[in-house]
């Protein structure tokens, strides 16, 4: 044990080092030099600046973030109508029944003034494409981010119950993994959202759209046993480490050891798995939309994706945006958490 | 190991019962009348529905037609019959599973041989220009979605350079005798490649990493230093040493991803039109064929129990610190 | 011509963070038969010296030069086939933990029998033959039956037997044995330490044995090397070293070890910690922590010279020999009060 | 003549047909899907039957395996005279026993066979004795005896559609090789014989099924109908961009699921039902029902004017692509004998929202739409976009999807929330005018579920004329449904019609396209006139 | 197993163990777990330490020393036995009545890297006890940490510091700065200076015995060195496989060991000094320590003991028998004097005499 710690000492770059080296010849002949104590978070941010790639990807997402909920409606305003607004004649929807091509213009029967269709209309109704990919990306990110959050928040608190207290505790909830574990995932979320998701999907608590709630719970009943299993294993090897022993030693309660020895020690595994999962759960959906059973009505990037087959040699372009689309964010995550990883754990980068 | 064995099964047993039980649960909380579909799907009318409804004991107590669906599995190994098509589910698995298979052992012999060459090489040669190159490969092989792929493939080889068949399957043993539809071991291949490619690269990424990781790891391990130590040329340190080892816990997540590849599966053959398990699945449940949708479910259950306790047998015997008791 | 002859080897790694001068000019050399001890502390490049000598390094951030003349040929300048001729077969290495070093997926049998195998053309069967010999040699109850069994089948101390039969299996000239014995118990210790001084006697290799132990070095070695922070500070017979050690950091081991047969109510302590690689000291590298320091010492290297009295006792110090061989004597009136 | 043209039709061929469709089923009594019966139609040998002919005339019946029939004065019994010489593909003769088996086998319980309702409906047809065995308490209908070539069918009541009803394929002759009991679906070789001019060589669901000529099926009385293929091959579950690619490469002779993107580019190629492309009208009609039971649309009948009025049906249809139908405004589509070409609705939206203001109650309105696919939920959209315009707040609008059928089965139940369906229509079972307005409007059927008067109309001024016109004989009941069509449409407005809906085909070169005669009846080109090239 | 009653703590006497057990079970089970065996790791130890004395613990490798330590200091609940310090019985203590004793009683680890949180500042770390205890206010706390550090030989300075900012044996000191806070009694040192190197772990041995000196404190001192047991204990107890196998003051036990195990493992110890070193004649043990999951009958050392004797050693467990100035070894056949050849060893001369005439009481001293 006591090897592989140090040698993330050894690595923890010329600051821990140095100072290690400074702090010993100070402490041991006198001297006393003044080098700031670096804080782990510090340490861990000095590391994830070195890796432009993690550090591109997080502004990626950033913006994505404020294209999706800052963006999308100013470009609604300036384009003059909604993701969902329809455009059901020439030139949006041409008279062979085809989507317009980029940059069409149109009237807006509402208003009667001229809009333009910046990467054409996406479909038969002639809705604007560009809106859709963007609207489409705040809920992506908001069926994503969610289930992301109920499955860590169950995940997170089964498995490091199980972790913590053992016994029963342990054996209900790790059969209780086992068991979720066990169902063909996927299988198994298709046929849910076929039958139980048109019932959840009026269920939007105002602020979201309709159908994103349905996946999130979906998502997180069957997700959460992944983080479930890796948290229980982080606290059971964190519960035998001996500064956990050193604190139960001093006679600190379970609540303080868990708050200050065990949680602090999940934060890096929690938000590294976390970006991972975001990474996955957008591509879940893309595909359970696609199959038709994810958002329906809302702009999704599946349900972009999934009319791309119906204008396959014609409009091969509505195929390629969403696909891009779901590519550049799935990478984005998994980069950045690639690159969180190695901030958090430089054992990782040295491979 | 017998003993083992005996709860392994056990547990699987027990697995088994609730992942139905479940399935059925949540097929019935749903608005759907499986009745309709045996009644002409839209215009059915009332007598025909009422008829149906009796005929297959849907309008009894959940438990009761469970207890009824679970009797027959058991007893008759018998899944009962499609309400759309009236087919046995047991033959339009019988039919499907192949496919299935097909695909995803295809797939994973593909997604292995890919998955070990890169992740080895690149192991072998960190930083190095390959190395790079096929993490590029792996990190857009993990964030494309499987069905863009697809969609990609197919217009690319399918209908623009027109390599491959864009669809539909073909049986290995051969077609149907005068159908006229393409059969044997090529038309197999030739109508699978693109399929296994699609469904091969999220895994073949995955596993690259994985198996890059792991090779590296064990590369630094003692005992092939020891190897080396003894004068052992490198190609014999790889083989002997490194890889078996460095694959040990690539057998355990095999077992684990078979689930997940079954999942998978169902975006290529919708993807493909593969008439397979995944395909029945999504024709199933958009047509409430209920008793499809529970085969496939029971069938797909099973293959990932079955698939998982094969797996752990061959870990203990791969490797040889692992007891079964 | 000495077996081995180690001239100036230097060894570096490029690390992310700089780097790490792990052998800095080390030199020895080693005759038919003989024991070379190698003491110091954790990180002062004990491993990496034997390391670069067998080419085991990893190739890709390590920097090596200087020689080392096995048998009169450079081991540094070999190809990678000479190189494995020699390996595993003139000389072999046992390592610091048993329980990490045997392939723990083969049967033992089939990791010696390959160790055979490699170097000579011999039938399965005859090389099954040599294991079971070995094995036998080592002490390994009922080798027969055990040959086929896998290393977690072993406990440390018979795993470490194993290591020792596999090094010796094709008769090398010399073995070189890191820390083969930290990792276990004393009676254990015991037990390996008895059984490769009956090997020696019976296979007549030369030993390299490096330790932190000074005990285990005044017992097995006939030459023993002090290393600090990546160089050699003392080189003597084990008697000379032990009688007139002529190093402060010497000084320093020997009086920080707590003693059975000597009671010291204090511990003498050299106060401090070794020195990060990445960037030692400049002049002498222990002079941090020296308790003789002198301004010499932080500018300008001492060089590994021998002492006046006796040209085979080599040292790096500037300090002059009179005050020597005074902290010497005290030392060992303070130590070794009982000695003799 | 259509006869004289056989005549120079090549004969031969196997005609290879592919569809995106799942497989339907083949047994005789239980083949339902319009698929299926077009396929039965040139399998089944029937008492009476419709010639394999386009226009009015295909929809005269015409004896097949009975000469002739008579009805006792009370119109309760049916007596058919049987021909001879009608043969089983495996060699049997056909006698008045396999239509008794056919009926014996509809009625039967386990079998299930949807037919059954066509036979033991008190209000409607019922064959003395078929409920018993619906039952499950006899294995044989009382009511049908076999008397020599006679076959004598006894109801309990007179009924008009008797002998539309006795022509739909489940009464075909049946051959008793078919277990009483149980579903024939895999067919390989001879376990499915039947009389028509093909019988079903193969069957293997959801990929390939096969029907092949009937050697036994020789020129004879009643045995008249064409045959010119050796046979026809189906292949099931196939893409529409494979079916498109091949058909045009001529490996597939038909398809009629073409790629919406690809029906404009074709129809340019080749123009409309002249060679290769055609577009033709099946037996449906789209609508969209308004719940008359619910408080919006009760007695509300501006508003379903408005709607009426509002609903923008080009766009609406056009999601399908082009040529999948036509904008249509009353409930019979040109399939439906009695048929009238007018235009009720023409979109308005002034009208529209002249009619609706003040009428719009709460101004909430909840609205089911079929959530599967691309198409539906489009539709959705565009009716969701017509409320709004008609004054309807967006927030007010509830939309509730469903998929697959379950749509109808929601519809179906009496006291449900929706307002109106989206996506909904009707296709004939049989071609009666009575199987449109009768079945989906007349108020008494309304029970507490499975209903298809999914308006929920139930006016008894209406209830009435639709009884008296239920019991009226030939042309006169063409007139007066004909009439009552139009006025329902225009008086209660009960729903808001769409749509009629085409069947796009794209053939191969290789189909000779003056073979290709379109039944209205089973709205399909008739198997036993197509011909190859 | 008799139920162990809570020793009589006799006058200058800081802890007594008597009679601990501490049995892990092995279980088994996919849903319900039965257990199918234990790991014995202390079976009946039973021992006192004198306030301000040090005793020193050692064996080998997994013969249950830690576990006997993490009984002590209840981390782990003793299976059987009683165990009572400053004269309360502190086995069947809840957590709660534990919590003041908590302040008497600490303990160091010997893994220095991974007894310290990482994520914590030394200021916490160290300040932890006092915090739990509420000793003091936040200021306070900041006082008396710096003033601890100071006692450790670090700086003060060091208050805001990570641990990943220190060496090897710096952490040490953190480690000891922290059992010092709440100023205890009894500290139990399990190990603290087996990952050090040589110059360091003299560091810390010194630090422990000024410490000693200046606080007057207690010490339990587990290592499997026997040169730094000897060097800084005042009485020392010889464990084999969860037993004690001999307890003897310092001097006594390295000069005339009684059990042959304690012989053996004294005879191992290889010696600084190649003039006494060449000449040194180990006895060297055959085999490995067995598990003790199923440990060997009676004594169990004997299927290693060079001294066993057929039909009684494995058959009769051997109590603890007094040789006089507390001296006590569990052998039928101990050691007449050391050191002993080889050959000498091997003659296993007359048994003392039968255990029955010894009372119990007067067994540990
Ligand atoms: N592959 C490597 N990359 C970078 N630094 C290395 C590498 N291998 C060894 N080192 C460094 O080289 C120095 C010498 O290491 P070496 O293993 O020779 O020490 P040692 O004397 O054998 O110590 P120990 O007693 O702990 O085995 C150490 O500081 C170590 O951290
Ligand atoms: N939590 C546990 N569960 C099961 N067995 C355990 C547990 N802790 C210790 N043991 C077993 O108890 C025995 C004694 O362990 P312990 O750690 O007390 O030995 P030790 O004398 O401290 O050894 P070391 O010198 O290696 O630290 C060992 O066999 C060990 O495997
Ligand atoms: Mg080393
Ligand atoms: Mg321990």
């Amino acid at each position: 044990m006591a090897r592989r710690e140090q040698e993330i000492v050894v690595s923890t770059g010329a600051g821990g080092l140095g100072a290690a080296v400074a702090a010993e010849t100070g402490g041991a002949l006198g001297e006393v030099e003044a080098i700031r104590a670096r804080g782990y978070w510090e340490l861990i941010w000095r590391r994830f600046r070195r890796d432009k790639v993690a550090i591109g990807s997080g502004a990626f997402i950033i913006l994505l973030i404020l294209i999706a909920f800052a963006g999308a409606p100013i470009a609604k305003h300036y384009v003059g109508h909604g993701p969902n607004d329809l455009f059901l004649t020439a030139p949006a929807v041409n008279l062979a029944g085809l989507p317009a091509n980029p940059w069409t213009h149109v009237t807006n029967e509402a208003t009667g003034k001229k809009n333009v269709l910046v990467l054409g209309a996406a479909n038969r109704l002639g809705q604007d494409e560009f809106l859709r990919l963007i609207y489409g990306a705040r809920i992506s990110l908001e069926v994503a981010g969610l289930s992301t959050l109920g499955v860590m928040i169950i995940g997170v608190l089964l498995g490091a119950t199980a972790g913590y207290f053992r016994g029963w505790v342990d054996t209900i909830i790790s059969r209780l993994t086992e068991v979720t574990m066990a169902f063909p995932l996927l299988i198994f979320v298709i046929s849910l959202a076929a039958t139980v998701g048109p019932q959840l999907d009026k269920i939007t608590l105002g602020i979201f759209p309709k159908g994103v709630l349905t996946l999130v719970v979906i998502f997180s009943l069957f997700g959460w046993f992944y983080p479930a299993r890796i948290m229980r294993a982080q606290v059971l090897s964190i519960r035998e480490k001996e500064y956990v022993e050193a604190a139960r030693m001093i006679g600190a309660s379970n609540t303080r050891i868990i708050r200050s020895h065990v949680l602090p020690h999940l934060v890096a595994p929690i938000i590294v798995y976390s970006t991972l999962t975001v990474a996955s759960y957008v591509l879940l959906e893309a595909g359970l939309s696609f199959l038709g059973v994810g958002i329906k009505f809302e702009p999704s990037w599946g349900n972009l994706l999934s009319s791309g087959p119906d204008f396959y040699t014609t409009r091969p372009l509505l195929m390629v945006w969403p696909g891009l689309a779901v590519l550049l964010t799935t990478l984005a995550f998994n980069l950045l958490g690639d690159g969180l990883r190695d901030a958090f754990d430089p054992r990782a980068s040295n491979m | 190991m017998f003993r083992y064995l005996i709860r392994r099964i056990l547990w699987a047993v027990l697995l088994f019962i609730v992942i139905t039980f479940v399935t059925f649960v949540i097929f019935f909380m749903g608005p759907n009348d499986p009745a309709r579909a045996q009644c002409g799907g839209d215009q059915a009318q009332p007598a025909c529905l009422k008829l149906v409804t009796e005929h297959y004991g849907l309008d009894k107590p959940i438990y009761v037609q469970y207890w009824r669906f679970f009797k027959r599995l058991v007893f008759q190994q018998n899944l009962g019959h499609s309400y759309a098509t009236g087919q046995s589910i047991n033959q339009a698995i019988g039919k499907a599973a192949p496919v299935t298979a097909s695909l995803v052992f295809g797939g994973a012999i593909l997604w292995m041989i890919m998955g070990l060459l890169i992740g080895v090489y690149s192991a072998l040669k960190p930083r190095s220009l390959l190395d790079r190159t096929a993490m590029v490969f792996v990190l857009i092989g993990i964030s494309a979605h499987p069905v863009w792929i697809g969609l990609i493939f197919e217009y690319l080889f399918g209908v623009k350079l027109k390599w491959t068949p864009i669809a539909n399957y073909a049986n290995f043993f051969g077609a149907p005798k005068d159908s006229g539809l393409p059969g044997g071991p090529w038309q197999w291949f030739y109508h699978m490649i693109l399929p296994w490619c699609t469904f091969a690269i999220l895994f073949a990424a995955l596993y690259a990493r994985m198996i890059r990781a792991n090779v590296m790891e064990t590369l630094n391990e003692d005992f092939v230093r020891t190897a080396r130590a003894k004068g052992a040329p490198e190609r014999r340190v790889l083989f002997s040493h490194v890889l078996r080892n460095a694959l040990l816990p690539v057998v355990t997540m095999l077992g684990m991803d078979i689930g997940v590849a079954l999942g998978g599966a169902i975006f290529t053959e919708t993807v493909y039109q593969l008439p397979g398990l995944g395909r029945s699945l999504i024709i199933g449940v958009q047509s409430n064929d209920f008793a499809t949708v529970q085969g496939v479910v029971v069938f797909a259950t099973i293959a990932i129990l079955l698939f998982n306790l094969i797996v752990d047998v061959l870990y203990a015997w791969i490797d040889p610190r692992i007891r079964l008791t | 011509m000495a077996l081995l002859e180690v001239k100036d080897l230097r060894t570096s790694f490029h690390t992310e963070d700089g780097i790490v001068g792990a052998v800095d000019g080390v030199s020895f050399s080693l005759e038919k038969g003989e024991t070379l001890g190698i003491v110091g502390e954790s990180g002062s490049g004990k491993s990496v010296t034997c390391l670069t000598i067998m080419g085991l390094n990893a190739k890709r951030n390590t920097v090596s030069s200087g020689e080392a003349l096995w048998k009169g040929k450079n081991l540094l300048d070999m190809k990678p086939r000479e190189l494995r001729d020699v390996r595993g077969n003139e000389i072999s290495m046992i390592f610091q933990d048993p329980m990490t070093s045997l392939n723990p997926v083969q049967t033992i049998g089939n990791q010696l029998i390959e160790a055979v195998q490699l170097h000579r053309d011999v039938s399965q069967r005859v090389a099954r033959a040599r294991a079971v010999e070995l094995l036998k040699a080592v002490g390994i109850p009922r080798a027969e039956g055990r040959i086929d069994d896998y290393p977690h089948q072993f406990s440390g101390g018979m795993r470490q037997r194993v290591m020792i039969a596999m090094a010796l299996i094709n008769d090398p000239d010399l073995l070189i044995a890191d820390e083969p014995t930290t990792a276990l118990d004393v009676t254990t210790q015991a037990q390996i330490i008895n059984l490769m001084k009956r090997l020696q006697e019976d296979f007549g290799s030369a030993i390299i044995f490096i330790t932190h132990d000074l005990g285990v070095v005044a017992e097995t070695a006939d030459d023993v090397l002090v290393m600090y922070a990546a160089r050699v500070v003392e080189h003597a017979d084990v008697d000379q070293l032990f009688g007139r050690p002529q190093h402060p950091y010497t000084w320093g081991l020997m009086g920080s070890l707590p003693r059975l047969e000597t009671d010291l109510d204090r511990l003498i302590q050299i106060p401090g910690q070794p020195p990060s690689l990445l960037r030692p000291p400049a002049g002498c590298r222990f002079h941090p922590r020296c308790p003789h320091v002198m301004e010499v010492c932080k500018t300008t290297v001492p060089e590994l010279v021998p002492t006046q009295r006796d040209p085979e006792h080599l040292q790096a110090c500037h300090l002059d020999e009179e005050t020597k061989d005074r902290e010497a004597a005290k030392l060992l009136e303070a130590t070794m009060a009982k000695a003799g | 003549s259509a006869g004289t043209a056989n005549h120079a039709l090549k004969q031969g061929g196997i005609w290879k047909y592919g569809t995106e469709g799942a497989s339907v089923q083949v047994d005789p009594q239980l083949a339902y899907i319009t698929t299926a019966w077009w396929l039965e139609y040139a399998t089944a040998a029937k008492l009476y039957n419709y010639p394999d002919k386009a226009g009015p005339v295909g929809t005269k019946l015409v004896p097949e395996v009975a000469s002739k029939f008579t009805v006792s004065r009370n119109g309760k019994v049916y007596t058919f005279t049987l021909r001879k010489g009608f043969k089983f593909s495996d060699g049997a003769a056909v006698s008045a026993k396999n239509f008794k088996y056919a009926i014996d086998r509809v009625a039967n319980k386990d079998l299930a066979s949807p037919g059954a309702q066509f036979i033991t409906d008190p209000s409607g047809t019922n064959i003395v004795g078929a409920k018993k065995v619906n039952d499950g308490q006899a294995q044989h209908v009382s009511g049908v005896v076999v008397k020599g070539n006679k076959l004598i069918i006894h109801l309990t009541k007179a009924d008009g559609t008797f002998m539309a009803k006795i022509t739909m394929p489940f009464f075909q002759a049946t051959s008793t090789k078919l277990p009483l009991d149980k579903e024939v679906v895999t067919v390989n070789g001879s376990n499915l014989p039947s009389a028509g001019p093909y019988f079903y060589s193969r069957n293997d669901v959801n990929q390939l099924t096969s029907i092949r000529k009937n050697t036994h099926y020789s020129k004879g009385p009643g045995r008249t109908r064409p045959h010119n293929l050796a046979g026809l091959d189906v292949f099931w579950n196939q893409t529409e961009q494979t079916l498109f690619n091949q058909t045009q490469a001529n490996q597939i002779d038909e398809d009629n699921t073409l790629p919406p993107d690809q029906v404009q580019g074709v129809a340019n190629q080749y123009g409309k039902n002249k060679t290769r492309f055609w577009a033709k009208s099946q037996n449906c009609t789209g609508y969209l029902p308004l719940n008359m039971s619910n408080s919006l649309f009760k007695g509300n009948t501006n508003l379903r004017k408005a709607i009426n009025y509002a609903v923008n049906r080009g766009p609406y249809v056009g999601q399908a692509g082009p040529f999948a139908g036509d904008v249509w405004t009353h409930i019979f589509n040109p399939a439906v004998p009695g048929w009238r070409n007018v235009t009720i609705y023409k979109r308005n939206l002034t009208t529209a929202k002249k009619l609706a203001k003040g009428h719009l109650k709460s101004g909430k309105i909840t609205v089911y739409y079929r959530s599967s696919g691309t198409i539906n939920p489009a539709q959705a959209q565009i009716v969701r976009q017509d409320l709004i315009n008609l004054g309807f707040q967006a927030g007010n609008i509830t939309m509730k999807g469903f998929s697959g059928g379950n749509i109808y089965t929601a519809m179906g139940v009496k006291g449900n929330d929706a307002d109106m369906g989206v996506s909904m229509g009707w296709c004939s079972d049989y071609p009666d005018p009575y199987d449109w307005i009768n079945i989906l409007l007349y108020g008494p059927s309304i029970q507490a579920d499975n209903n298809v008067n999914y308006s929920y109309m139930n006016i008894p001024k209406w209830n009435k004329k639709m009884a008296s016109a239920a019991k009226l004989v030939g042309p006169r009941r063409l007139k007066v449904y004909s009439q009552m069509d139009i006025d329902i449409m225009k008086q209660v407005a009960p729903m808001a019609v769409t749509r009629t809906y085409n069947t796009r085909y794209l053939f191969s070169n290789r189909v000779n396209p003056k073979s290709l005669v379109f039944q209205g009846i089973y709205s399909d080109f008739s198997i036993g006139a197509m011909a190859l090239k | 197993m008799e139920a162990a009653q809570a020793p009589e703590a006799r006058g200058d006497e800081l802890l007594v163990v008597n009679d601990v057990k501490k049995y892990f079970p092995i279980t088994r089970g996919i849903i319900f777990q039965k257990q199918i065996g234990s790991v014995q790791a202390v079976d009946g130890v039973s021992f006192s330490v004198k306030k301000g004395e040090t005793l020193g613990i050692v064996g080998e490798s997994g013969c249950g020393k830690s576990t006997l330590a993490r009984c002590i200091v209840k981390l782990l609940d003793t299976t059987g036995g009683g165990i009572s310090f400053d004269g309360r019985d502190i086995t069947k203590l809840s957590r709660t009545a534990m919590r003041p004793i908590r302040r008497e009683m600490t303990m160091i680890f010997q893994d220095p890297y991974a007894s310290l949180n990482p994520r914590k500042r030394v200021g916490f770390i160290i300040g932890e006890p006092l915090e739990v205890h509420n000793l003091g206010s936040s200021s306070e706390i900041k006082m008396r940490v710096q003033e601890l550090l100071e006692v450790v030989g670090l700086n003060p300075e060091h208050y805001n510091r990570f641990p990943h900012e220190f060496s090897g044996g710096q952490r040490q000191r953190i480690g000891v700065a922290r059992a010092l806070a709440v100023n205890p009694k009894l500290i139990v040192c399990d190990e603290p200076v087996s990952a050090l190197d040589v110059s360091v772990q003299a560091q810390i041995l010194n630090l422990l015995k000024d410490l000693q000196d200046d606080f007057g404190l207690t010490y339990i001192f587990i290592a499997h060195d026997l040169n730094v047991v000897r060097h800084i204990s005042d009485r020392v107890l010889v464990m084999y496989l969860g037993k004690v196998v001999e307890i003897a003051s310092r001097d006594l036990l390295y000069a005339e060991p009684k059990h042959p195990y304690t012989g053996a493992l004294l005879s191992a110890v290889p010696i600084a000094n190649p003039a006494l070193g060449r000449k040194r004649e180990p006895i060297v043990l055959e085999g490995d320590v067995p598990s003790p999951v199923n440990p060997p009958s009676a004594c169990h050392f004997h299927p290693r003991c060079p001294r066993f004797v057929q039909g009684h050693c494995d058959v009769e467990e051997p109590p603890l028998y007094p040789f006089g100035n507390g001296h006590v070894a569990a052998c039928h056949y101990p050691l007449e004097r050391w050191p002993m050849s080889a050959d000498e060893i091997r003659r296993a001369s007359s048994p003392v005499q039968s255990p029955s005439s010894q009372s119990r009481e007067e067994l540990p001293a």
